[in-house]
């Protein structure tokens, strides 16, 4: 692993290496560089996790000058197609080392896409929702017990806008969140339950279920369920998948990725 | 050239700890850092607008008097001797009483420490607040 | 693709709980009988469904349940007993703006 | 229509006939005869108070005695203009010399007894006659009881009935009874392909369609139950995509389809109004069935009075009794200067009708075009007020409309709310905002009361909203800042039996446009300069055509062809279904087209980039000589189709076996074998109407009787068969059938299912079908046998996209609107014509080259194109690049900006849909005039209202 990071950074395929390293006692994302050798030794895996893509991409937008290497689990890699449908980053314009999943201490599994949430306590599973719940099982409830409980989550909500700010392929300039002829402002919890579900519409086709945003919510909303089961709905009645490839169009829910011709070229 | 630096949120007494983005030694971003034991890498919005006061147009850099009904820049020497001028005036003229202390959380524990010391201890008075109870 | 919307929004709001809310018909401007037709059938499945439980979570000053204990509103029917005010909004977090 | 009625170079003159026609073309002299309306057109305002109190109740002709009118009335509700008329046939006073209740309560003293006929002439350069048809009235025939039996109706009849504005508002009932039927019968050809006397030869081409969609619609409106059957000889849906509907109306809507001609009707028993229907059906066998409601699809035909007037004009007439027309020349008619269009040359459906009228309109102004725009009017405004600095000072003028709006909502009430709310300081009631009074007081009010946003609460902004905008103009306001709330279409007519909802509902619509106006904010427009050249894509016929008429009109036209030679597929059809010599007119044409100094004529040259939009296109071609750059203002694609080369029936594998055009080709060369042959048959839809190829030809059926009647004049003992699935010889292709079936042509029908089978026998084939009388297989053995091959598009994905236009599922070009607009693309300045758009005869590709010459003249002949107004703009700090607005935009006017990285909007070719500001997820793109805030605001101060 280090031979191969040494590597790109002395063949000069990339400038810098985000991957991670243990400073001040924390496993922490770090950028490693060619002036450094001797530091790529201490690249460690984990076990945290962090939107390292997101962070190449920010680093893109202010120096396009660079090439950037990441350190990419499965979720990172699926990100990064997204980002690059959607012409944020050019195919190419960051290299990925792919390590197997998933280090976080809340992950039993390998696979990142069955990420499982921690336990919660009695209270949450009496009257919100488990975060550990699927889709399926969340449906079997009453629609109106299903919706106090949504309701009871989402009034939890402190609009830290963390779910947002740690997403990997939240990337928009000016964020719809924010916009104030469609989310009134001073208000907490923000509008219920529309703030959430814009989100998740707007995680339509986006989504790629990294559990970054559960991981950073203070309050515990089970929003990879929600997000999850946008995506369901992305997958059974558009036939899009998320993240998997690189040669589809972004999504959207206003037109159908099989009427129209290729994607227009590349922009910057 | 891009490097991330661990630091403790400013802003309240909980010392949520937090991860800055620094591109060439300017500060783009705040993440939650994952594994501090007090916040487990959830922050709440002030948090995660860590940064924006850094670089905001609108910090104040230096002290400013205000004269002739402007705020004009002045040295923290004159800052000083003005503000005890006024105190000394307020108080010899209203008591201790008549003044008030408002502390920050941008300003570290001891800090704080001081400015109730010097409210209590020298000043005479028990008017001292601090920011997260406004 | 206006169907295939539609049925996103739909399923969403019925995973919210909030099903049978939402549809979609074609009606062209010659249309009027089906039009009529549509909408009345639709207010009346509507008003079956009974008001917008949205509405409970709002109060008719349009502010939040944050702000719940001044607003008279209907108890919740599920969680009659434990229906969350603003009690459950962290304090710290409150008391942080 | 009211667009029409408002044209400031359209003058109407209504009530009012041709008497004579002197002259000669660019120099008539018309002679009108204008009838007595008795009411002052200046001072009527349409409000209905005279028909109120009008005593005399008379049948209503426009819904064909199924209601009743006044002796004053309006033939419906959206004539044009929109003033009463006085029927002096039926009205009291004529007959008896009192009353005139009319005059004593009418408002505004419009009423004008002493009304006297006119005489007067104009001068104009050139005639278009579009007078339309005349229903085939069937009471001339007992066998069908029309006007004996209640339960007999005509398809007009029918059609009124259906009619969401007719007697019974859409409700599918029998008139008599208002029994709610749950067996209709349509008879076709009622009147049509019919020898008997009184009624025509001909096939009327339009009942097939009109018949399905109204058995569909009945469907719809009645429910699944009720039963439809359509009684046919043929089915003739031969138009775009006809077939899709006449196989979904019988698979997916469940209409049955009997094919049986129905002699006679009877009364099911004698005191009861179902209709007995006799028939003999596929099999043979003898059916009876009891409808309660039978309609009859009557055909089109050219009136008494019609051919009068041609007589009058001087105008031929053919054997039917409509204008002689050459398929050169579709729509000029015999006597210069006159031009002719729609069903006045011949039966014809609507898109057919709309694309004539262009190109009548495109023959007259190749005439016309030395005194172009020279008795134009146009309009001059007072420059804009700055109202940027302004607060919203919000005026509101709720309209009566006569009793329209009125008669249900309480406009006072209305009113009165109007006044409490926000930015609203003045609040008028008017009987007809839209009345040309109103509008002078409306700009007065604007500048006494310093008003800068204006709100109408009346009817649809549909029609209505230029005339508000252009009263803004005159008042110095931009005309953006105009909000609509339609309280008449939205309101009173839907809840016309629930006033206190009415109005409640009226009330919120003004508070929305309130709520929006005052945000609105003042649009710019900008006039572009455009290059007055076109370009027209494709050398054959329809392209050949196209751009004669457009140089003619005088505008400099490139025209591009991809082969060596001009014509395409024409060159290779000997004559007209009418026996004209195609190679001699195109030999004519193509003379004319090089003598024509403004055209020029590219050759092997294929199109290969496209820049720019409408007014400023650069399209690239490559020729033999390298490429070169045309820069035009508009495209018109006439690149035609192609024939199908066969797989089936040993096409390719047998000498015997041809296509239409290779026999085409014999009869030019007189090729030996046609004498020689005894027996010859010919294959319909020979890959026409199959699953890959859901279409009808549209030209075969005619070719091929067309092309038996040659061989018999070669041989007149030959024996030939003719084996259909449905004979489409519309029109008065129907004689050409009619001839061929007397003379010995043996046409047998054959089903999908139960194709003909060919055999090689030698030199000889083998042709093996059932006789779908005798009910039993044949073989004949056949000397030639000619496939109906069918025509097919050139699925030309690359011109498309070039030119931003899209392709239908069988790649013929997708017109704009498939009955209003058949010569138009969304994509302004494109235009289609000829088989590029689907099959067609000749004739009816030149009359749509020339209707798209039409179309494409109205943009070339402006001098600039509008910029600008409600068009979506992109903030571009808020892009964030993705480019699912460039995806989304159905009008292909967002690009993206490679070096600024951003996505912009080309303002010309946005149509202002809304659809990126939809599916951005950064809210970069903001739809002018109907941007968040506005929308939001309008939501919001109804919510709060509720």
């Amino acid at each position: 692993m280090h031979e191969k990071v040494l590597n790109l950074l002395e063949t000069g395929k990339v400038d810098i290496f985000l991957g991670y390293k243990m400073m001040a006692g924390h496993p922490l994302p770090h950028a490693f560089g060619r002036h450094n050798p001797v530091e790529v030794q201490e690249m460690i895996l984990g076990p945290a996790r962090y939107p390292l893509e997101k962070l190449a991409v920010e680093i893109l937008a202010a120096r396009p000058d660079l090439k950037i290497g990441i350190l990419a689990r499965d979720c990172n890699r699926r990100a990064l197609n997204v980002l690059t449908v959607h012409q944020q980053v050019a195919p190419g314009q960051v290299q990925v080392l792919e390590v197997s999943c998933c280090p976080s201490p809340l992950q039993r599994h390998a696979d990142c896409s069955s990420l499982e949430a921690k336990e919660f306590g009695a209270g949450k599973k009496e009257i919100g929702i488990d975060n550990n719940l699927t889709p399926d099982r969340l449906e079997a409830m009453e629609p109106t017990e299903r919706f106090s409980r949504w309701m009871y989550e989402f009034q939890k909500c402190l609009k830290c806008y963390g779910c947002r700010d740690i997403c990997p392929v939240c990337f928009c300039r000016e964020c719809s969140l924010e916009h104030e002829d469609l989310i009134g402002t001073g208000d907490l919890p923000p509008e219920v339950p529309i703030f959430h579900l814009v989100r998740a519409v707007h995680m339509a086709g986006r989504c790629i279920d990294c559990g970054l945003c559960e991981d950073a919510c203070p309050v515990d909303i089970p929003l990879r369920l929600l997000y999850r089961k946008v995506n369901e709905l992305v997958a059974d009645l558009f036939d899009y998948k998320t993240g998997l490839s690189l040669e589809q169009p972004p999504f959207s829910l206003l037109f159908d990725k099989t009427a129209q011709p290729a994607a227009a070229p590349h922009g910057a | 050239m891009y490097k991330l630096v661990p630091s403790v949120c400013s802003y309240c007494g909980t010392g949520c700890g937090v991860l800055f983005k620094v591109l060439d030694g300017k500060l783009l971003g705040t993440l939650p850092l994952k594994t501090h034991p007090v916040n487990e890498g959830k922050l709440c919005i002030k948090g995660w607008n860590l940064h924006e006061f850094v670089n905001s147009p609108l910090r104040l850099k230096a002290p400013l008097i205000r004269i002739n009904g402007r705020f004009a820049k002045v040295t923290w020497d004159r800052a000083i001797r003005y503000t005890a001028e006024k105190f000394r005036e307020v108080m010899s003229q209203h008591g201790p009483d008549s003044v008030g202390f408002l502390a920050s959380a941008k300003i570290t524990n001891e800090d704080n420490y001081l400015i109730q010391k010097f409210a209590r201890a020298v000043v005479g008075t028990n008017n001292v607040d601090h920011c997260a109870r406004l | 693709m206006t169907l295939k919307r539609m049925r996103f929004l739909k399923e969403l709001f019925a995973f919210m709980g909030l099903g049978g809310r939402l549809r979609l018909e074609w009606i062209s401007s010659a249309e009027a009988q089906k039009f009529v037709k549509v909408v009345s059938e639709f207010t009346e499945e509507i008003r079956a469904l009974g008001p917008n439980p949205v509405g409970r979570y709002t109060c008719e000053s349009g502010k939040k349940i944050g702000r719940r204990a001044a607003c008279p509103t209907a108890p919740d029917p599920v969680l009659a007993d434990t229906a969350p005010g603003p009690h459950t909004v962290p304090r710290a977090a409150a008391e942080g703006r | 229509m009211v667009e029409c009625g408002r044209h400031l170079n359209i003058k109407l003159l209504t009530l009012t006939e041709v008497a004579e026609l002197t002259g000669r073309a660019g120099d008539f002299t018309v002679t009108l005869t204008k009838k007595p309306r008795y009411v002052d057109m200046d001072k009527c305002i349409g409000c209905g108070v005279c028909a109120e109190k009008c005593p005399r109740k008379v049948d209503d002709e426009y819904n064909l005695g199924l209601a009743k009118r006044k002796a004053i009335y309006l033939k419906y509700s959206q004539t044009v203009p929109l003033k009463y008329a006085i029927d002096p046939v039926t009205c009291i006073y004529f007959k008896k010399g009192t009353c005139k209740a009319c005059e004593k309560f009418c408002p505004s003293g419009a009423i004008n007894l002493e009304d006297q006929e006119e005489r007067f002439a104009i001068q104009v350069g050139a005639v278009v006659l579009a007078t339309g048809f005349a229903p085939f009235n069937p009471g001339v025939f007992d066998t069908y009881g029309y006007g004996r039996y209640p339960g007999v109706v005509t398809s007009l009849e029918f059609e009124r009935i259906l009619s969401a504005s007719g007697p019974f508002e859409g409700h599918v009932v029998r008139p008599k009874d208002k029994k709610e039927p749950e067996k209709i019968a349509w008879l076709q050809c009622v009147g049509s392909r019919d020898l008997k006397p009184g009624a025509h030869s001909y096939c009327s081409g339009v009942c097939c369609m009109y018949a399905i969609k109204q058995a569909v619609i009945a469907k719809e409106h009645a429910g699944a139950d009720l039963d439809a059957a359509i009684f046919f000889m043929d089915m003739r849906t031969y138009g775009k995509d006809f077939d899709r509907y006449y196989q979904k109306a019988e698979h997916e809507a469940g209409v049955r389809f009997v094919r049986s001609r129905v002699h006679s009707l009877s009364p099911a028993s004698p005191d009861s109004l179902d209709i007995r229907l006799e028939y003999v059906d596929d099999q043979g066998k003898l059916q009876e069935e009891i409808f309660d409601l039978v309609v009859l699809s009557i055909g089109l035909e050219a009136s008494e009075q019609f051919r009068n007037l041609c007589q009058r004009l001087d105008v031929k007439l053919d054997g039917h009794g409509f204008t002689s027309t050459s398929s050169f020349a579709p729509v000029t008619a015999s006597r210069p200067g006159v031009y002719v269009c729609g069903a006045a040359a011949g039966p014809k459906d609507i898109p057919y009708s709309v694309m004539e009228a262009s190109a009548a309109a495109a023959a007259a102004a190749g005439e016309l075009s030395p005194a172009r725009f020279s008795l134009v009017s146009t309009k001059t405004y007072p420059p804009e007020r700055d109202v940027s600095r302004e607060e919203p000072r919000i005026g509101v003028f709720v309209c009566n409309c006569g009793i329209n709006i009125s008669g249900v909502v309480n406009v006072s009430e209305v009113a009165a709310h109007a006044r409490s709310l926000p930015h609203v300081v003045y609040v008028e009631e008017n009987l007809y905002t839209c009345s040309q009074d109103t509008q002078d007081k409306l700009t007065e009010v604007i500048r006494e009361h310093g008003l800068n946003r204006v709100v109408v609460a009346a009817c649809s902004p549909r029609t209505h909203e230029p005339l508000f905008q252009e009263t803004m103009n005159n008042a110095g306001l931009n005309k953006y800042l105009f909000e609509m709330a339609n309280i008449r279409n939205q309101d009173s007519w839907v809840h016309a039996q629930e006033p206190e909802i009415a109005t409640r509902k009226a009330k919120d619509l003004v508070t929305m446009a309130v709520a929006k106006s005052a945000l609105l904010n003042p649009l710019q427009e900008a006039d572009l300069p455009i290059t007055q050249t076109a370009l027209v894509v494709g050398g054959g016929l329809a392209g050949m055509a196209a751009a004669l008429n457009l140089a003619q009109q005088g505008y400099p036209v490139h025209l591009v062809e991809k082969t060596g030679v001009l014509g395409g597929n024409a060159r290779q059809l000997l004559t007209t279904y009418r026996g004209e010599d195609v190679g001699a007119f195109l030999e004519r044409l193509e003379a004319r087209i090089f003598q024509e100094p403004r055209i020029t004529v590219h050759r092997q040259a294929s199109i290969t980039g496209v820049d720019g939009f409408v007014g400023n296109f650069k399209t690239t071609i490559a020729t033999g000589n390298g490429a070169a750059v045309i820069d035009h203002g508009v495209a018109v694609l006439a690149t035609g189709a192609k024939e199908y080369k066969p797989t089936e029936y040993l096409y390719g594998q047998h000498p015997g076996v041809i296509t239409q055009l290779e026999f085409d080709e014999m009869l030019r060369r007189r090729d030996p074998r046609l004498a020689q042959a005894q027996t010859m048959a010919f294959i319909q839809c020979v890959g026409s109407r199959e699953d890959h190829r859901p279409y009808c030809s549209k030209v075969c059926c005619t070719h091929s009787v067309k092309g038996a009647l040659e061989l018999l004049e070669v041989d007149p003992g030959a024996d030939i068969y003719v084996l259909y699935r449905d004979m489409r010889t519309y029109g008065d292709r129907e004689d050409l059938y009619h001839q061929a079936r007397n003379r010995g042509v043996i046409f047998n029908r054959y089903s999908r299912d139960k194709k003909p089978v060919v055999t090689a026998q030698g030199e000889k084939l083998r042709v093996e079908f059932r006789d779908h009388i005798l009910a039993r297989p044949l073989a004949v053995e056949v000397d030639l046998l000619i496939l109906a091959a069918a025509i097919e598009s050139h699925q030309d994905q690359s011109l498309a996209q070039m030119y931003r236009v899209p392709l239908d599922a069988d790649g013929w070009f997708l017109e704009a609107h498939q009955k209003l607009r058949p010569v138009d693309f969304a994509n302004d300045g494109v235009f289609l014509c000829g088989m590029a758009h689907y099959p067609k005869p000749l004739e009816e590709s030149i009359a749509q080259a020339q209707a798209a010459a039409a179309r494409a003249a109205t943009v070339l002949s402006k001098g600039t194109v509008k910029a600008g107004g409600l068009v979506s703009r992109i903030t571009p700090d808020f892009c964030c690049g993705c480019q699912i607005c460039v995806n989304v935009c159905p009008y292909q006017a967002i690009a993206f900006h490679d070096s600024l990285g951003v996505a912009q909007v080309n303002e010309v070719l946005c149509k202002g849909c809304g659809a990126c500001a939809a599916a951005c997820p950064c809210e970069a793109p903001v739809l002018l005039g109907f941007n968040n805030r506005q929308l939001y605001a309008q939501i919001r101060s109804v919510l709060r209202s509720a």
